[in-house]
């Protein structure tokens, strides 16, 4: 505990890691995000194509 | 045997184009190739000369593999493809000048003299190829055929663009070559008569079958 | 062994089985990482507080080089034995490995301003790093670019065996030239130069970074060969 | 490989090359016209010429290699001739080594008659302009090597020149780096005694069998 209230007293320090922990997570979330909605969206077309095949 | 293709299986862009696929050349024989367009004409030509390899099959040009004939075994076929490589801002005669360099025959102006005037082409020697007009550059193209020495032949489409008068010399060259004892293998994709030649038509391979290699493909490849 | 996986629909179910799970751990192990790195590790006394961004800044440097390392393996095995899923791993890998470059080159200079006093040095391995990026962005961009996949993929894999050249400068860069650049804390693990309560976090972090990468790669390798069921489809519809 | 056959490669390369003078002239007008535009955008005042100036050759040099590559492997793939030269007999790495020695040919002559006409414009000293040129023919090999290679790359495309310049990028820098940290070191007057001319010519014998093989392997793929 004593380490983080010295962290948060730093001042300028504090905000430079705090930005850079954002953005890591930021650009890791948004990687995540994008892949994901990519899978959902390409297996929703996936399933209606196969249907309509099979109903062929 | 000339040329031999035996058994070939060839596939591209998902996409079955020959399925056991077998040609016999002999010496002193012409063979033509009739199908429309798409069924595979040019490729079958490239399959032959190397530059694409079958899946499956063997293709030999005077009992020897293609893929392992060099540099200067390659020197024994003449293919006149589609895309003629003629360069349009040089003239006619350095054109042919190049390709004569090219394909290692030896340089003879009196027989590249004859060769052009074959054609009436002479004349306007120092024209570039980029003014003539499509027949024109075929007729080019198809000098280097007086000029080669070489026994096979491949031409893909020679009768693309001219008018009847070439080709009836084009079919009188042909003709010659074969008393010589060359063989020629020509694509069409309409039906064009030479006296004593075999003629092959291709067909289009059945829906069904295609699309079954082609799902095969993608599944086992994945 | 490899070709076991190489079933598509064997690989799809592995995935949906296992894929949440790793999620999961990765973001048990990130809530102990940064438990770690905030709470229970000092500051350093030369660079003080700002070490702290070497907790993510390391891992994602590494990871960089890592994605391209089996990238470049697998453009390898795809050259020479023409198998499909080592395109689709280097295709699903690359913009992971372009965002964790990024996410590098963004963290350095972070952590530059206060410590060099500015945000960018043209050291070496900065601009290796940066090369790296570009390399990555240059993968990207030619496997999307063109119609026929397995064209550009083709391409890619070639691409990334030629850029496989920069790996080594960015890793001995330190080494070779007397750089801004310090040099690498944990190259013996026996005896590392730096603290053990700064390793910790560095470690933690370090495998929930894994576990992220391995539950994103397998999704987007799924999302991948889903992609290609749904063009094979396609293209048999429009025969 | 016979090495006649090499030969009769490169008198075909030569013989494009001549007749395309237009391409020549549009190089050096382009570097001369773009050199023209830094001066009157510097305003005729105060050029700081010795630290400008090469960083602006290099650039324009850059740009205008990869708009001459496009002449020798685009033109090529239209009309048929690659695929000519290929079936013909020759290999992949053959016909890319002649492309490149034309073409550094083709760019070292007007650079000639360029550098010094420039170096004018820009009030630069005579050594450095002979540092120059040096690194300019030292470095312009293996940046031709890349070029070619990148503008096989990017044949099939048709948006191409963006793709190409991406591709590119990453190779150039070394080379850029170590041509302009020579050029700037030479104040002492130890022109010849630097190591980056030698790590120049390193860095050819790096590129060339890497380039070689690439443009092989890529050449095989477009005929796919």
């Amino acid at each position: 505990m004593r380490y983080f209230s010295n962290f948060i007293d730093s001042g300028d320090h504090f905000t430079y890691v705090c930005l850079s922990y954002f953005i890591v997570f930021l650009i890791l979330f948004l990687m995540f995000f994008l892949s994901y909605t990519k899978t959902k969206k390409l297996e929703k077309e996936f399933t209606l194509l196969s249907k309509n095949e099979t109903k062929k | 045997m000339v040329l031999e293709i035996i058994s070939v299986f060839f596939y591209r862009n998902k996409r079955l184009i020959f399925d056991n696929f077998n040609l016999k050349l002999k010496n002193s024989q012409i063979m033509i190739l009739i199908g429309s367009n798409g069924i595979g004409k040019t490729t079958l030509f490239e399959l032959i000369v190397g530059i694409l390899e079958p899946q499956k099959g063997i293709i030999k040009i005077n009992n020897q593999l293609i893929q392992k004939m060099f540099e200067k075994k390659r020197k024994n076929f003449t293919y006149l493809p589609h895309k003629d490589g003629l360069k349009d801002n040089l003239t006619i005669i350095e054109n042919i000048e190049n390709w004569n360099y090219l394909s290692a025959s030896k340089y003879d102006f009196v027989k590249l003299k004859s060769s052009l005037d074959y054609f009436d082409l002479f004349k306007i020697k120092d024209e570039n190829v980029g003014n003539l007009s499509q027949g024109q550059r075929k007729k080019v193209s198809l000098s280097k055929l007086i000029l080669s020495n070489n026994l096979l032949w491949l031409l893909d489409e020679p009768f693309n663009g001219l008018d009847s008068d070439s080709i009836i010399k084009t079919k009188r060259i042909l003709e010659n070559h074969r008393k010589n004892g060359g063989s020629v293998l020509l694509s069409s994709h309409i039906d064009v008569k030479i006296k004593s030649s075999r003629k092959i038509v291709l067909n289009k391979l059945r829906q069904k079958r295609r699309r079954d290699i082609c799902e095969i493909n993608s599944w086992e490849e994945l | 062994m490899i070709f076991k996986f190489a079933n598509p629909l064997r690989f799809q179910k592995f995935v949906s089985k296992y894929q949440p799970t790793l999620l999961y751990l990765s973001l048990i192990f990130l809530v102990c990482g940064l438990f770690f790195s905030f709470f229970n590790s000092p500051p350093d006394y030369m660079q003080g507080e700002t070490v702290r961004i070497m907790y993510i800044h390391v891992p994602c440097a590494w990871f960089s080089l890592m994605i391209y390392s089996l990238i470049a393996i697998c453009s390898l095995f795809s050259i020479v034995f023409k198998h499909t899923l080592a395109d689709i791993i280097s295709r699903a890998s690359a913009p992971i490995g372009a965002s964790f470059t990024l996410a590098t080159l963004i963290t350095g200079s972070i952590w530059g301003k206060p410590t060099w006093g500015t945000w960018w040095v043209w050291d070496a391995r900065l601009t290796s790093e940066l090369i790296l990026f570009f390399i990555y962005l240059g993968l990207i961009l030619i496997t999307t670019s063109y119609e026929d996949k397995s064209k550009g993929d083709r391409y890619a894999s070639i691409l990334a065996v030629v850029g496989i050249v920069n790996l080594p400068i960015i890793k001995w860069s330190v080494d070779w030239w007397n750089t801004l650049h310090q040099p690498a804390s944990i190259s013996k693990l026996s005896s590392p130069s730096i603290d053990q309560s700064m390793l910790t976090p560095l470690f933690i972090m370090t495998i929930s970074f894994l576990f992220f990468f391995v539950s994103v790669l397998l999704m987007r390798i799924k999302a991948e060969i889903i992609q290609r069921k749904i063009d094979v489809i396609r293209f048999n519809r429009v025969d | 490989m016979r090495i006649d056959g090499f030969f009769n490669l490169i008198k075909r390369e030569m013989r494009i090359c001549l007749k395309n003078s237009f391409v020549m002239i549009s190089f050096s007008s382009f570097f001369l016209i773009s050199i023209l535009i830094f001066v009157f955008a510097f305003g005729s005042g105060s050029i700081d010429g010795d630290k400008l100036y090469k960083p602006i050759v290099w650039v324009l040099l850059i740009f205008s290699l990869m708009l001459i590559s496009e002449n020798f492997t685009n033109n090529d793939y239209a009309d048929g001739s690659l695929k000519e030269m290929q079936f013909l007999g020759y290999s992949e790495e053959v016909i890319i080594l002649s492309k490149g020695i034309a073409m550094w040919f083709m760019i070292m002559l007007p650079t000639f008659f360029l550098i010094p006409i420039s170096s004018i414009l820009f009030n630069v000293t005579f050594t450095n302009s002979v540092i120059l040129f040096l690194n300019i023919c030292l470095a312009c090999p293996s940046l031709i090597l890349i070029s070619l290679v990148s503008s096989l790359f990017s044949i099939q495309l048709k948006n191409n020149k963006i793709i190409q310049f991406i591709i590119i990028f990453p190779f150039y820098m070394p080379i850029i780096i170590f041509t302009t940290s020579t050029t700037n070191n030479d104040i002492d007057g130890y022109i010849f005694d630097d190591n980056n001319f030698l790590i120049l010519i390193g860095i050819f014998f790096i590129t060339l069998p890497i380039s070689l093989l690439t443009s092989k392997l890529i050449m095989k793929e477009i005929n796919r």
